[in-house]
C-alpha cells in the first residue's frame, strides 16, 4: 500500500469522501456490534467451562464455584460471570463445605512468563495442585510440569502454613535440587528442567505470600 | 580453524586483510588445525571412553560424506580434500555430551554441513561456524539428551558403549540409570561443573577443570590441554591468537568484576575461563576466519562481543553455558563489526556507517 | 527479575523473544529491506519512532474503548490510528527534519502495513500493559526489529559475493538466515530469570 | 497484473489462480508472519487458513460490491476499515468456537488484518470485477494460503512432536526433533519449501531445454 493512484479528471468533493467513509464506519461498527452480542453468550459459556475445568483441576473434592475479589480491603463475592475481574474462586463439595481456594499465579519461566492456577486448602494449610494457564516453555523440557508424575507427587500437599503472626510464610516455598526434597514445604525439581520448576515455585511462593494472610483473614466469608 | 575462504574466491582477497598467513594455503593451514585437534580427541576418548570415539568418527564421517554428496549432485568437484569438513566433524562431536546418541549427532552433522555451509556456496561463504550451527540445532532439536551428562573416568569407559550411545535412529535415548549406577563415581550429580556452579552455587576445584577431569561435553573438559594445542597453531602462524585472547581476556575481566560484586553467586575469573566450551570454543571456533571480521580493530571488537556475551548468557541467562550462542552471535554480527570498523575511504562521505 | 519489571518487559521484546525472530512479526521489512546495512539502519529508525507513537496512541485508545465498553471497536481503531500515526509521523519529520525525511521518506508509508506495529499494539493490550511497560515495550520491540533487521542487512551484504548454489533462491536464502539468526537468539532464553 | 477495466471472464483459472500459478505464499511470498507463527500444529494451520479464507471471501464480495461506490482517494482507508469488521467478526466466532484455539493462535488471529493477501487481493481483483469473480477468486486464493499453512503445519507437527491433527503417529519411543515447533523451525521448513519448488521449476526449465535440443537435432 503506498500511495493512491492518479486523481481522477473529476475528483469528488471532499464531503463525499468523507460521507464514503463514514457510511462505511457506521456500517461495519454495527456489523462488528452485531458479531459482538451473537457471540456473547457462547464465549462467556467457554470461558466458565474452561474455568470450572482448571478450578476443579486443582481442587479435585470441588463440585462447585464461586468467584471472589480478595484484596486489602476484604472479599468480595462476584457473580458468576464476572470471570475476568475475580481473581480468587472457592471450590465446595457437595455438602456446600469450602474444599479449597483456586488461585492465578505466574513467574518468569524459561522463554517466557508462566501463568499457572493453583489450588489452597485454608484448613490443612497444603496446596492441593495446579494446573498450568500460559506457557511456552520447551516442548518434552519445561512443559513437563504439567504431567511429570514425580513433579506432580509435590503437591499431593506442599505445606503453605502462616507463621504466628499471620503476616507471612512459617516456610517459604521452596524449589530444590532433583532428589533432594526434605520439607513438606520444598518442591522438587525436574531434572533437567530446573528453570521451569523454580519458575513454579516462585510463582506460589510470591502468591501465597501476598494472598494466605488475606485469605486467613476472611476466611468464614468463603463458606456458603 | 584458520583462514579459509580464499581458496576459489578471489573477490575475497580484496577484502583488507590483517593475517599475515595468505600466503599459506588453506589445505596445509586446515591440515594442521586436524593436527591440533588430535590431542584433544585423544585425551577426551581417555576421558569418557570408545562412546566418544564413536561419536568423532560418526560426526566426521557424515560431514565429510554430506559435503562430498551435495558437491556431487551440483556436479561440481569434490572439496572434501580441504579438510574443512573434517574439522567441522571432530569440533561437533568434541562439543557433544558423552554419551551422545549416534543417531542425532548423524543429523547434526548433516545439518550442519549441508543447512550451515553448503547452502551458502561452501567454504569461504558459510556466515557462521557449521559445527555450531550442527550443535545450536542439535541442542533446539534434541534438548533432553544434549543436556545428559556422564561422568568421566567410567571403569567400564573402554569395553562398553554408554546404552545411550548407541540408540536406534529417531527414538528416544536409551536409559542409562542402570549403567550411572554401576559406573558413577561418588556423587555424580549428572550436571557439568557450569550447572552446578549455576544452579547451586558451588564452584568446582579449578585444577580440575585445567586437567579436565570434570563431567562435560566430549572436548570441551582439559583447557590447559586445548590451550596448548591452540599454541601450536599460533606458533605456526596459523591462528589469531587476538581473537582467543580477546575473548579470554573480557570473559576473565568480567566474571571477575561480577565476582568481586559478589563471590557467593558469581564464579572467580579462572572458573570462567576454564569451565565449559570457553576454552575450545575461543581457540577453536570463534577463530574461524570465515565467521569473523576482516578489520584489525573489528577483530578485537568481535572478541570482546563473544567474551560479554558468554558470561551474560552463563550469568543471567536460563542456561549454564553460553559460549556457542555467543558465538554463532559474533558471526552474525561480524559483517556489522568490519562494515563498521572498515577504514575510510579517500572522498567516502562523511557518514559513512550507518549504527 | 519481575516479570512485570520495565527491563524484563524491554529484554523479552528485544532479544528473548525478539519480535522477528521469534514472534515473526515485520517479517516482509525484515525480507524485504534488508538488502543494505545502512537502509536497514534507517528503516529501523523509522520503526522505533512510528511504535512509540503508535503504542501510546493505542494506549489511549484502549483506555477510552474501555470506558465505554466498545471493546469490539478495537481492532478497527488500533488500524486507523495506527495509519493516521503513520501520516502524522511523516508530515511532521517532513516539517521538522528534511534530512530526516530524505532518509527514511520511502519506508514511512510502507510501516502501516507492517505487522510489528499492530502485533505490538495488540500485544501490549493482551498482556495489559500499563503506560510506562507499553513504553518500555515498544521501545524493546522498535531495538529488536532494527538489531534483527541490521543483522540480516550484514549478512545479506557478506552473501552477496557468495557462490550460493542457483536453485537456492534469494527468498530461501534470506528465511535460511533468520532461521540461523533465531537459533542463534535461542541462546537468549530465560535471561534475566 | 492486467488490464484493470476488462473484467475477467469467470473460468476455472479464476479459482486456480491462487492455488498455483500465484500462490500467495510460495509464489508471492504474502502473509509469512501468521504463516510462520501458527503452524507449529497441523490444527492452527488449518484454523487459520479457514479464518483467512472467510475474511478474504467476506471482504472480496463487499469491495466487489462497493466498487462504484467508494471513491478512489479513500479506497485503501475504506478496504482496510471492511476488512477489520470480518476479522474482528471471525476473532469472536473463534472464541465462540473454542477457546483453546483461540489462545493458541493469539493475537494472530487479528493479525490477519495486515495480511498483505488480503488488501491485494482487494485492491487488484475485487475491486476490478464482478462479485461471483471476485468471491471465486477469494476463494481460490484462500485455499491456497490455506495449502500453504498446512504444507508447514504437518511437516512441523510430524518431526517436531511426532503427531499429525493432535494423533500420535509413531509411539512413545519416537524421539521428536522440538526445533521444528520452535520458531527457528518455521523458517527453515518455508525456506525447505521454497528450495524444493525452485528445484523443480530448474529440473522442469533444464527437462524442456533438453527436449528442444533433441528436437532440433
Amino acid at each position: 500500500m503506498t500511495e493512491t493512484a492518479p486523481v481522477p479528471t473529476a475528483s469528488p468533493s471532499s464531503l463525499r469522501l468523507i460521507a464514503t467513509l463514514a457510511g462505511i464506519a457506521i456500517m461495519s461498527g454495527l456489523l462488528v456490534a452485531l458479531a459482538a452480542e451473537f457471540t456473547r453468550e457462547p464465549i462467556l459459556k467457554n470461558r466458565r467451562e474452561a474455568l470450572e475445568k482448571a478450578v476443579f483441576t486443582v481442587l479435585p473434592e470441588a463440585t462447585a464455584r464461586k468467584n471472589f475479589l480478595l484484596n486489602e480491603s476484604g472479599l468480595t463475592p462476584l457473580g458468576d460471570d464476572a470471570i475476568s475481574e475475580a481473581n480468587c474462586y472457592a471450590g465446595y463439595n457437595e455438602s456446600g463445605e469450602l474444599v479449597g481456594v483456586a488461585i492465578e499465579a505466574s513467574a518468569r519461566g524459561y522463554q517466557d512468563v508462566v501463568k499457572i492456577l493453583y489450588g489452597y486448602n485454608p484448613h490443612t494449610n497444603c496446596i492441593l495442585g495446579f494446573t498450568v494457564l500460559q506457557s511456552s516453555e520447551t516442548p518434552g523440557l519445561g512443559d513437563r510440569v504439567e504431567t511429570d508424575p514425580d513433579f506432580l507427587a509435590n503437591f499431593a500437599c506442599l505445606e503453605a502454613t502462616l507463621n504466628e503472626a499471620g503476616t507471612d510464610l512459617k516456610n517459604q516455598i521452596v524449589t530444590v535440587k532433583n532428589g533432594t526434597k526434605k520439607h513438606p514445604w520444598q518442591i522438587d525439581a525436574i531434572s533437567g528442567a530446573t528453570v521451569t520448576s523454580t519458575a513454579i515455585g516462585t510463582a506460589l511462593q510470591k502468591s501465597t505470600t501476598k494472598l494466605l494472610p488475606l485469605i486467613h483473614k476472611v476466611e468464614p466469608e468463603f463458606a456458603q | 580453524m584458520t583462514n579459509s575462504g580464499t581458496q576459489s574466491s578471489p573477490q575475497v582477497l580484496l577484502r583488507t586483510s590483517p593475517h599475515l598467513r595468505d600466503t599459506q594455503p588453506v589445505d596445509v593451514i586446515m591440515r594442521n588445525v586436524v593436527y591440533a585437534l588430535l590431542p584433544v580427541c585423544a585425551f577426551s576418548v581417555w576421558q569418557f571412553g570408545i562412546s566418544v570415539l564413536g561419536l568423532i568418527i560418526t560426526c566426521t564421517a557424515s560431514c565429510v560424506l554430506t559435503e562430498h554428496v551435495i558437491r556431487k549432485l551440483q556436479h561440481k568437484p569434490t572439496t572434501i580434500t580441504d579438510w574443512s569438513a573434517t574439522i567441522t566433524g571432530v569440533l561437533l562431536a568434541l562439543t557433544l555430551p558423552p554419551g551422545f546418541p549416534l543417531w542425532m549427532a548423524v543429523v547434526a552433522s548433516i545439518f550442519g554441513i549441508a543447512v550451515g555451509k553448503m547452502f551458502f556456496g561452501g567454504l569461504g561463504f558459510n556466515v557462521m561456524n557449521p559445527a555450531l550451527i550442527g550443535r545450536a540445532f542439535a541442542q533446539a532439536a534434541f534438548t533432553v539428551p544434549m543436556t545428559t551428562w556422564v561422568p568421566n573416568s567410567a571403569p567400564s569407559r573402554f569395553t562398553e558403549f554408554i546404552p545411550s550411545t548407541l540408540t536406534l535412529p529417531f527414538l528416544r535415548p536409551n536409559s542409562i540409570s542402570e549403567w550411572l549406577a554401576q559406573n558413577a563415581v561418588d556423587g555424580f550429580s549428572g550436571a557439568t561443573p557450569l550447572a552446578v556452579m549455576k544452579f547451586e552455587h558451588v564452584p568446582a576445584d579449578s585444577i580440575e577443570l585445567l586437567l579436565g577431569t570434570t563431567a562435560g561435553s566430549s572436548g570441551e573438559t582439559g583447557a590447559l590441554l586445548i590451550l596448548l594445542c591452540g599454541c601450536y597453531l599460533i606458533f605456526r602462524n596459523m591462528m589469531n591468537w587476538r581473537i582467543t585472547a580477546s575473548i579470554l581476556l573480557t570473559a576473565a575481566l568480567f566474571s571477575g568484576i561480577c565476582h568481586a560484586i559478589n563471590p557467593e553467586i558469581y564464579p572467580d575469573p579462572l572458573f570462567t575461563v576454564c569451565s565449559g566450551g570457553l576454552m575450545l570454543g575461543a581457540v577453536f571456533m570463534a577463530t574461524d576466519m570465515v565467521g569473523s571480521p576482516v578489520t584489525p580493530v573489528g577483530i578485537w571488537i568481535y572478541g570482546i562481543l563473544i567474551g560479554l556475551l558468554t558470561v551474560i548468557i552463563r550469568f543471567w541467562g536460563g542456561l549454564s553455558e553460553g559460549v556457542m550462542y555467543a558465538i554463532l552471535l559474533g558471526n552474525a554480527f561480524s559483517p556489522l563489526i568490519s562494515s563498521v570498523t572498515q577504514p575510510k575511504r579517500y572522498g567516502a562521505p562523511q557518514k559513512e556507517a550507518a549504527k | 527479575m519481575q516479570p512485570d519489571s520495565l527491563t524484563f518487559i524491554f529484554l523479552n521484546a528485544f532479544v528473548i523473544n525478539n519480535f522477528v525472530l521469534a514472534m515473526f512479526l515485520g517479517l516482509c521489512p525484515f525480507l524485504g529491506v534488508s538488502g543494505k546495512i545502512k537502509t536497514a539502519a534507517n528503516m529501523g529508525l523509522a520503526v522505533v519512532f512510528v511504535m512509540l507513537v503508535s503504542s501510546s496512541s493505542a494506549y489511549g485508545i484502549n483506555l477510552l474503548l474501555a470506558k465505554f465498553k466498545l471493546e469490539f471497536l478495537r481492532l478497527i481503531c488500533y488500524i486507523a490510528v495506527i495509519a493516521s500515526a503513520v501520516q502524522l509521523v511523516e508530515m511532521a519529520i517532513k516539517k521538522f527534519s528534511p534530512a530526516l525525511f530524505r532518509a527514511l521518506g520511502i519506508f514511512l508509508p510502507l510501516i502501516t502495513t507492517n505487522c510489528a506495529i499492530l502485533g505490538l499494539a495488540l500485544f501490549q493490550t493482551n498482556r495489559e500493559y500499563n503506560f510506562p511497560q507499553s513504553l518500555a515495550f515498544s521501545v524493546g520491540a522498535g531495538a529488536g526489529f532494527t538489531l534483527a533487521l541490521v543483522l540480516m542487512a550484514g549478512l545479506r551484504e557478506k552473501l552477496e559475493l557468495a557462490d550460493v548454489p542457483d536453485v537456492v533462491t534469494s527468498a530461501a536464502l534470506a528465511l535460511t538466515l533468520g532461521g540461523l539468526l533465531s537459533l542463534a537468539f535461542m541462546g537468549f532464553a530465560g535471561l534475566g530469570g | 497484473m492486467k488490464d484493470p477495466r476488462i473484467p475477467d471472464p469467470l473460468s476455472w483459472s479464476v479459482f486456480t489462480q491462487g492455488i498455483w500459478r500465484d500462490n500467495p505464499v510460495f509464489v508471492m511470498l504474502l502473509g509469512l508472519c501468521p504463516l510462520l507463527a501458527v503452524t507449529n500444529t497441523a490444527m492452527n494451520a488449518l484454523a487459520m487458513g479457514l479464518a483467512t479464507t472467510f475474511v478474504l471471501v467476506c471482504s472480496g464480495t463487499l469491495v466487489s460490491l462497493l466498487q462504484r461506490v467508494i471513491p478512489k482517494q479513500v479506497r485503501i482507508a475504506a478496504y482496510i476499515i471492511i476488512i477489520a469488521t470480518f476479522v474482528t467478526i471471525v476473532d469472536y466466532a473463534i472464541q465462540a468456537i473454542s477457546l483453546d484455539l483461540h489462545k493458541a493462535l493469539g493475537a494472530f488471529i487479528q493479525l490477519i488484518v495486515v495480511n498483505c493477501v488480503i488488501l491485494g487481493r482487494a485492491e487488484a481483483y475485487a475491486s476490478k470485477n464482478p462479485v461471483v469473480n471476485a468471491i471465486v477468486n477469494a476463494f481460490g486464493m484462500g485455499v491456497g494460503f490455506t495449502l500453504a499453512l498446512l504444507s508447514l503445519g504437518i511437516v512441523r507437527e510430524i518431526i517436531g512432536s511426532g503427531s499429525l491433527f493432535g494423533i500420535d503417529l509413531f509411539g512413545a519411543q519416537f524421539q521428536p526433533w522440538a526445533v521444528f515447533v520452535l520458531p527457528p523451525g518455521g523458517f527453515f521448513v518455508l525456506a525447505f519449501w521454497l528450495f524444493v519448488f525452485s528445484l523443480m521449476r530448474k529440473r522442469k526449465e533444464t527437462r524442456a531445454k533438453q527436449e528442444e535440443v533433441a528436437r532440433a537435432a
